[in-house]
């Protein structure tokens, strides 16, 4: 249980890591408004596990002071990353809908969904 | 105590869910509530800077739970002063906009009033705060804000500027969340007094790379200068009173969140040069690339992150004379770039490329809204007895007594190049024929009201600078005097 | 109140007061315009005390407002030509446009010169110096021909001028801990070497630039001659010599304690003497009027840089005495190209000839300040030419003697230039029409020129001031020096000899026109230019035979290898590499939102790897 | 009493320099008809032109300035010859040389010729403002040898007074022709231009521009203006010999001395063709300035 | 001249000397005698020493050579150069074609009877006249001037109109302004 829990927590962390850069490299380099806005979420998204992942204590209980858990304090994972997540995952979310609302708005105005071609405002 | 530092969030939260409610009601409802509430803000937030002079700042616990644990807004001589000087500025951008583009009915206003409302409780709440998640989330409701307005327009290229913003923004978010994981991480809390207070416990290496993180996230917003690549763009594209917001309220509660967190939280010298050389370096590429623009709002974007670079180098000074020259420096650039920003969108109203050409010989067609220009120009170069004069000096001053001559020269070169293309501009205002495509619109009675009261605050201060000078020199000893900050704050408990 | 407010704020409530005064009334305008120039210059003359400080804190700054004898002797400079041409611009601006905003700009020009001339702080001097610069910066683009060219040029050197003068002052702020410039005096001598070498230097480069010093004078010709003319004869005849106010307090209280100082000196009067040459050269070459007399401001500058900047008691006495005479005729000139201006449409020589008959009253403003700043005796011009040179002989600056007199006598050639142009040459049916100018602009225009032949005869009326001035300043009592020194004026005592020369002169003069012209005057018989020996031909009425183009041609050949390329072609040059090296910098920003994210992400990853370096503890 | 003497003394002195100046003029003309193998007019010609001109009984005037040219080159003449001193000490001639200044002179001698230059433009005649042009062009030109070589002068021997000057070379003994003799060079290589005979009579320029400024004066104008020419040759030459050669003590050493240094300009006129303005300015400027340099050089080295 | 006092005659005596040993000569030249005057300024015939000297321009001269015939065109320049001189003024006509028109006696358009047009003080004869005769018509102008008779200026101010109108028959664009005495 302690090394599968160990394998997991390194498995949480190497794919929250994994998604990040997987964002990232589909934010930079696809030419793709909606590439971009996939990669975007795709990096929120590793960041969010991230975050889950660091709040979470081994063999932790949910941080609910249920029945039978009144004095496992010191036992409960850390709320406060899991409140930041959720209210990350909304922020992500709303961003995500602006990003295409405004990709449509783009499309609509240029005919096109490649970034490199919506240049009219530069230097 | 007249009322609480909750009130700058909850009132105009409220009141964007309110402006639809209402305005099924009486559509009026729509243009009258946003002034309603930024008028009330603003006599709050005055009242409150003459409270806490004789009172001490006040730290405001939401919901019962002191610090470090819970929530809690600060209002301190510092943010104070930003307080009222965004409050007053979304008052007169709301006075601007008002009834401004007759062809703006109900609908559109509508979602300009609100997401104005937004943003103005985004940016109010970064000042406020005192705890770094909350803003974040404050960071996020300014952009998410800030995206819907700039694309406010539909004619234009604003989805373009929005998108760029929006971009960039996203990765700030990211970068911020994961400045703000290390910190939880390593002294798990998110309380900014606390952090302060336990900042030398942490490692070295997560000190720096936490603050990286933050900086760059918040430079996305504050404008430093490889970050700074959406502010052009939105600033030409979003309604000019918003570019005038923008500059004037945004930026600066992102400047003062860079700032809170350069000067409270950490104690790391070396970000004090950060500041001063990305400051100079923003300051540099800003004023020279400002220089050749073809279209009015980009050329005072660009000018207005130089502005935003110069107060980066006061705050990097680090002394009490430089964050003084820093504090008014931004709160002269706020009046004089909304100023600049409100009477440049009546000079090139008509034309959606905007551009500088557009500008010829409006001096003869609307001589007022011209003038005000003028002034503004003027103002900004740092002519006295203008209001942008005494800012720059001390920003001089302030450099020099720190022993920075070769800054003060680079600082003043580059001042050149700022007067040379405002001074092109206004004599193209003044002295070139109007081309004949160009028809003149005359300014709203209420934008001429916002105008000329910002004009008005040019010259006073001009005039008498101690108006503000007071105030913001406590302002300036309240952000130096990192120790009594974290006190009031953790006493509270 | 104290009076030296009150006549700053007179000044500053009349400009505002006229500039809408012309919504009701154009003569009331006029009016309050007069009123508002001559009661602050009544009050200043009758009011006034001198060595009177009143101080004030603004923005936490403590300021100081005073009157010294110097600068005493500057407001009268200031005052005489501000009244003048206030008096002369009613009839100039008569019937034109933005006279409201001439007004306005006007009264605040002259209010800021007031106030650098009272400023006791160098913070209220930056802030009336940069009033005065933009106050005469929106002069310059008033009537909107080439502002972006010679407009963005005059505030462009201003700017680097007041810039270099705001950087020395917060140096001083951060040596002495406040403003005034006498502390800064006081302490200079104790002042750490560097400091003691770059503040002065910095400060002389601000006042180079309004005394127009060779380098940085390209500024001048053009904003002189696009100014209008009624403002280019404050602007040239008085607004310039607040620089060299400046340079002479500079001179006096700070480089004398340097060891370097002399070494200084030499150069900023090497400066002024190549400023002296090349500007006359160019003037010679200039076919319009304006650009001539600009150019012979820059050049005549030049002469009271050489002047100020040698500084033996004799040298000062001479610049200070040459800046107010300068004034005077230039002045006078200005408003005499003014005066052409405003009658016949045109200040190109190729195209007004012959006006001497139509303007003499003009005319004769025209010949005597001619003669003055040729510096012929018998008039002002002169005394102050002839104490340069026996100051730079008795001081050693021999080589500076050469050149100051090449320029000098190369003066003569657009002075005659000048003359010839608009008021010589054969008279044409085009300018048939024109009348002389009216009397508002003649009467200020005449009084100048009485002032220069007064100075010429009784140049202790502002030697006196003068040396006053420089005691105050902590100099030698330099006019007592002038009797011990001169050859010129020690004959008698106090008293100048050449006034007993000028009546010899003026004799002989009368005597000459007597013997030979009265014997046959009834016999003389005018006739028109039309009728002179041209091989027997008649010229017909519209035949124009005056030779007008290409003036000086021979010589300006003989000195073509000096005159290929202005210093103003460098600065071209410059500011579009500079320009275009701006325009590719903002390529950074690319357009393509992606890029910017990059930019972001790039940025992260240098400071990340930087870490250690960049925020070292 | 002694204003009168002043008068008396002025009155005579200007009939010296006339009379002298007149002279000089019909012996040039004499030696350049004797040099083309000519008889040539009588040496008293020039007072017979003079004498004609003044009593032609008709003139013209093309307005107030041309009127007063003429006036204003004799007032120059005669202050300027006022300035002068013409013997060491006075003597006969007691007028305000005392005071005589090099500087106040070199500004004097040019405020006729500006006079001169007023009245010849407002006559409208093309060929006056060409030669006054000219002659302003060449001025420049050879005040730039001339000034060099009176502050050698003045280096050498800390004065800019003419009575100074001689009495220095009373004292040593030495005329400053020895003394200084590149400044001699520089100066009389200047004196050529001042004197406007052939190589630079471009002013005048015979058969080329009529005559120049003149051109439309006749009768008493030319009188003034011939006369007065007369008169400041002899001004020039008096000064010529009291910077150089050490002043004169009595009339026949002054007449002697100044009639030598009018050979000089005549003597290099006769067998010269004209220049051109440019060439004539550059000539100035080449080896009467190297002259000139050195005798500032040789002036610093030598003090 | 009218005044009889001894130091007027005295004056008139000096002064007549002076006008005839000064003679500036303006040399009109239309015809090929204006190559004779060079010649009779060279050295072997030096009338310089005569006192007679070129002129640059008709103000100050005091002789108008009339070297030769004259067509209409230039008898209009000849009128104008004239008038500019000033009085007293001497004019010399030159060879045989001021004359008479000489060998141009029946042209269409030159002017045979020179002092019909301008007061005429000497004719030199010959075609055309030698140096010598030059020399000589000078000798004969100073023996007139010596005798006062070489009065041009006042003949021609009395018979103004007889002048005139003789000038006015030939030339026919007459378009300057008349003499203004």
């Amino acid at each position: 249980m302690e090394k599968y829990l160990d394998i997991l927590e390194i498995a949480i962390y190497g794919s929250a890591v994994a998604l990040i850069l997987i964002g990232l490299y589909g934010a930079l380099t696809k030419k793709s408004l909606i590439k971009i806005v996939l990669g975007l979420s795709i990096m929120d998204s590793g960041i969010h596990l991230m975050m889950i992942a660091l709040g979470y204590l081994k063999g932790g209980t949910a941080p609910i002071f249920s029945k039978g858990f009144e004095n496992s304090a010191d036992q409960m994972v850390d709320p406060i990353p899991q409140a930041l997540v959720l209210t990350a995952i909304v922020i992500g979310f709303g961003v995500t809908a602006v990003a295409l609302s405004l990709v449509i708005r783009l499309y609509r105005h240029h005919d096109t969904l490649r970034i490199d071609e919506i240049k009219n405002l530069k230097w | 105590m007249v009322g609480s530092p909750v009130l700058f969030v909850a009132i105009p939260l409220l009141a964007a869910f309110l402006i639809p409610l209402m305005g099924m009601i009486w559509k009026e409802f729509v243009r009258i509530i946003p002034g309603l509430v930024l008028a009330y803000m603003l006599v709050l937030s005055v009242s409150l800077i003459i409270y806490i002079q004789s009172h001490g700042t006040i730290v405001e616990v939401i919901s019962g739970w002191g610090p470090p644990v819970g929530i809690n807004l600060v209002f301190s001589p510092f943010s104070g002063a930003l307080t009222t000087l965004m409050t007053f500025l979304g008052l007169l951008v709301w006075l601007y906009s008002h009834k401004f583009k007759r062809n703006v009915d109900y609908e559109p206003a509508k979602k300009y009033f609100i997401l104005l409302m937004l943003m103005v409780t985004g940016s109010v709440g970064m000042v406020l705060t005192g705890d770094l998640f909350n803003m974040f989330v404050f960071i996020e409701i300014v952009s998410i804000s800030g995206y819907g307005l700039t694309s406010f327009f539909v004619r234009r290229d604003s989805a373009e500027a929005a998108f760029k913003f929006l971009l960039m923004g996203a990765f700030a978010s990211s970068f911020l969340l994961i400045g703000i994981m290390i910190i939880y991480t390593q002294l798990g809390t998110l309380n900014m007094a606390e952090i302060a207070q336990r900042m030398p416990q942490m490692d070295y290496h997560m000190k720096v790379f936490s603050l990286i993180f933050i900086l760059v996230a918040i430079g996305v917003e504050a404008e430093t200068f490889p970050l700074n690549g959406w502010a052009p763009d939105v600033y030409t594209q979003a309604p000019g009173p918003i570019s005038a917001a923008m500059s004037g309220i945004v930026v600066k509660a992102a400047v003062y969140a860079n700032i809170r967190i350069i000067y409270t939280m950490y104690d790391l010298q070396g970000a004090y040069e950060y500041l001063l050389i990305i400051g100079l370096i923003t300051f540099i590429v800003a004023e020279t690339a400002a220089l050749k623009q073809e279209r009015l709002k980009r050329m005072l974007a660009y000018s207005s992150i130089g502005q935003m670079g110069l107060a980066m180098i006061a705050f990097g000074i680090g002394t009490k004379e430089g964050v003084y020259a820093a504090l008014f420096l931004m709160f002269s650039h706020a009046i004089i770039k909304s100023l600049l920003f409100f009477s440049g969108s009546y000079l090139v109203y008509n034309k959606t490329s905007k551009y500088i050409k557009h500008v010829n010989g409006m001096g003869k067609y609307l001589p007022i809204t011209a003038f005000l220009f003028t002034l503004g120009a003027f103002a900004i170069i740092g002519l006295p007895p203008f209001m942008g004069f005494w800012s720059k000096l001390a920003l001089l001053s302030a450099a020099a007594d720190s022993n920075l001559v070769i800054l003060v020269a680079v600082i003043l070169v580059v001042s050149i190049v700022e007067a040379v293309y405002y001074l092109r501009v206004v004599n193209r205002i003044f002295f070139f024929k109007k081309r004949a495509n160009t028809k003149p619109e005359k300014p709203t009675i209420n934008a001429m009201i916002a105008m000329l009261s910002l004009a008005a605050i040019v010259l006073v201060i001009g005039f008498y600078p101690d108006l503000v000078t007071g105030l913001i020199e406590r302002a300036a000893d309240d952000l130096m005097d990192k120790g009594r900050y974290i006190g009031e704050i953790l006493s509270k408990n | 109140m104290n009076v030296i407010f009150l006549i700053l704020i007179l000044f500053l409530v009349g400009a505002i007061v006229t500039a809408f005064a012309g919504k009701w009334s154009s003569l009331l305008q006029d009016g309050l315009f007069i009123l508002a120039v001559t009661i602050p210059a009544v009050l200043f003359f009758t009011q006034v005390e001198m060595n009177q400080l009143v101080g004030w804190t603004r923005g936490g700054i403590h300021l100081e407002l005073g009157l010294t004898p110097f600068s005493y002797f500057f407001a009268i400079l200031v005052l005489l030509l501000g009244v003048a041409s206030a008096i002369y611009s009613v009839g100039f601006m008569h019937g034109k446009a933005r006279k409201s905003y001439y007004y306005f700009n006007y009264l605040l020009t002259i209010m800021a010169m007031l106030g650098i001339l009272f400023s006791r702080d160098f913070i209220s001097f930056f802030v009336f110096w940069e009033i005065m610069t933009w106050a005469s910066y929106l002069m310059v683009v008033m009537n909107g021909t080439r502002t972006q060219e010679i407009g963005i040029k005059y505030f462009v050197f201003s700017a680097i001028g007041a810039y270099a003068m705001l950087m020395a002052i917060v140096l001083i702020h951060a040596q002495t801990g406040n403003f005034l410039i006498q502390d800064f005096i006081d302490t200079y001598p104790s002042l750490a070497h560097g400091r003691q070498i770059l503040i002065p230097i910095l400060l002389l480069v601000g006042f180079s630039v309004k005394a127009a010093v060779m380098p940085l004078h390209v500024w001048a010709p053009g904003s002189y001659a696009y100014s209008p003319m009624s403002f280019t004869s404050v602007f040239s005849g008085a607004l310039s010599k607040m620089g060299i106010y400046g340079m002479v307090i500079v001179f006096v209280t700070l480089l004398s304690h340097l060891p370097e100082g002399g070494l200084i000196r030499d150069i900023i009067a090497w400066m002024g003497a190549m400023t002296a040459v090349i500007a006359t050269l160019w003037a010679i070459a200039q076919d319009d009027a304006r650009k001539l007399l600009a150019y012979s401001s820059v050049g005549q500058l030049g002469y009271i840089v050489i002047a100020v900047a040698i500084g033996t008691p004799m040298a000062m006495l001479a610049g200070l005495f040459m800046a107010f005479m300068h004034g005077l005729f230039k002045g006078a000139l200005f408003m005499v190209v003014g005066a052409v201006e405003k009658q016949t449409g045109t200040t190109d020589f190729t195209k007004v000839t012959g006006l001497i008959r139509k303007m003499p009253w003009t005319f004769l403003t025209a010949l005597i300040s001619i003669i003055a700043l040729a510096g012929i005796p018998p008039l002002g011009g002169f005394i102050g030419k002839w104490m340069l040179y026996e100051s730079l002989i008795l001081s050693d600056h021999y080589l500076l003697v050469i050149v100051a007199f090449f320029s000098s006598t190369a003066a003569f050639l657009y002075a005659y230039k000048f003359l010839f142009g608009f008021f010589l040459g054969q008279e044409e049916e085009e300018w048939a029409d024109v009348k002389e100018a009216p009397i508002t602009m003649l009467i200020p225009m005449l009084a100048l020129a009485v002032g220069s032949i007064l100075l010429g005869a009784f140049p202790q009326l502002i030697l006196k001031p003068i040396n006053n001035g420089l005691i105050s300043l902590g100099f030698s009592d330099s006019y007592g020096k002038l009797w011990e020194t001169s050859t010129l004026f020690n004959e008698w005592g106090d008293k100048v000899v050449l006034q007993p020369i000028i009546y010899a002169i003026m004799g002989v003069f009368l005597t000459t026109l007597a013997f030979t012209y009265f014997r046959n005057r009834k016999r003389t018989r005018y006739v028109s230019t039309k009728d002179i020996s041209t091989s027997g031909e008649i010229p017909l009425a519209h035949e124009n035979l005056t030779f007008k183009e290409n003036f000086f041609q021979p010589f300006l050949r003989a000195v073509e290898p000096v005159m290929k390329k202005q210093i103003d072609w460098y600065y071209r040059e410059f500011g579009a590499g500079l320009e275009a090296i701006f325009n590719f910098t903002r390529r950074i920003y690319s357009g393509n939102g992606q890029t910017y994210a990059l930019y972001a992400v790039i940025f992260l990853i240098v400071l990340l790897l930087l870490n250690g370096n960049l925020f070292g503890q | 009493m002694e204003i009168l003497q002043y008068i008396f003394g002025g009155i005579i002195t200007f009939l010296l320099a006339f009379v002298v100046g007149m002279t000089f003029g019909g012996t040039r003309r004499k030696i350049i008809a004797r040099i083309q193998n000519r008889y040539g007019p009588p040496i008293y010609q020039n007072f017979i032109d003079a004498f004609k001109l003044f009593s032609k009984t008709s003139a013209v005037h093309h307005g107030a300035m041309h009127y007063m040219g003429p006036a204003f080159l004799m007032v120059s003449s005669v202050v300027s010859l006022m300035f002068i001193p013409i013997l060491r000490d006075g003597g006969w001639f007691p007028n305000l040389n005392f005071h005589g200044d090099l500087i106040f002179l070199l500004y004097m001698m040019v405020f006729g010729s500006l006079g001169m230059a007023l009245g010849a433009g407002q006559t409208g005649n093309p060929n006056s403002a060409i030669g006054v042009t000219r002659g302003l062009a060449q001025m420049v030109g050879y005040e730039i040898p001339w000034i060099m070589a009176l502050v050698a002068m003045m280096i050498q021997f800390h004065t800019t007074s003419i009575t100074g000057l001689m009495d220095v070379q009373l004292q040593s003994g030495t005329w400053n022709l020895f003394a200084s003799p590149f400044a001699f060079v520089a100066a009389i290589l200047a004196s050529l231009g001042m004197f406007r005979y052939a190589p630079f009579n471009i002013v005048g320029a015979p058969a080329e521009l009529a005559s120049g400024p003149a051109s439309e004066n006749g009768g008493k104008y030319l009188f003034t203006m011939m006369s007065s020419h007369s008169v400041f040759a002899f001004v020039k030459l008096t000064l010529f010999a009291d910077l150089f050669l050490g002043g004169a003590g009595n009339l026949v050493e002054l007449l002697i001395k100044t009639f030598l240094l009018y050979m000089i300009p005549v003597l290099y006129g006769v067998v010269n063709p004209r220049y051109r303005t440019e060439q004539a300015v550059r000539w100035f400027w080449g080896w009467p300035t190297v002259f000139g340099i050195i005798a500032i050089a040789y002036a610093v080295w030598s003090t | 001249m009218q005044n009889d006092s001894r130091s007027q005659k005295i004056v008139d005596i000096i002064q007549a000397y002076a006008r005839r040993h000064s003679l500036w000569i303006l040399a009109y030249g239309t015809g090929c005698g204006a190559i004779e005057i060079p010649s009779t300024m060279t050295s072997r015939y030096d009338a310089e020493r005569l006192g007679v000297r070129g002129a640059a321009t008709p103000r100050q001269a005091d002789v108008l050579l009339i070297t030769g015939y004259l067509t209409v065109k230039t008898l209009k320049r000849v009128i104008r150069v004239y008038e500019q001189m000033q009085s007293p003024k001497y004019v010399i006509g030159f060879g045989s074609c001021a004359i008479n028109g000489g060998m141009y006696w029946d042209s269409y358009n030159t002017i045979k009877m020179l002092d019909q047009y301008i007061p005429v003080d000497v004719y030199i004869s010959g075609c055309m006249p030698r140096p010598e005769a030059v020399l000589s018509g000078f000798g004969k102008l100073q023996d007139l001037i010596k005798a006062g008779v070489a009065d041009g200026p006042k003949r021609y101010e009395e018979n103004f109109d007889w002048y005139r109108a003789n000038q006015k028959k030939i030339i026919k664009n007459w378009n300057f302004a008349d003499y203004n005495w």
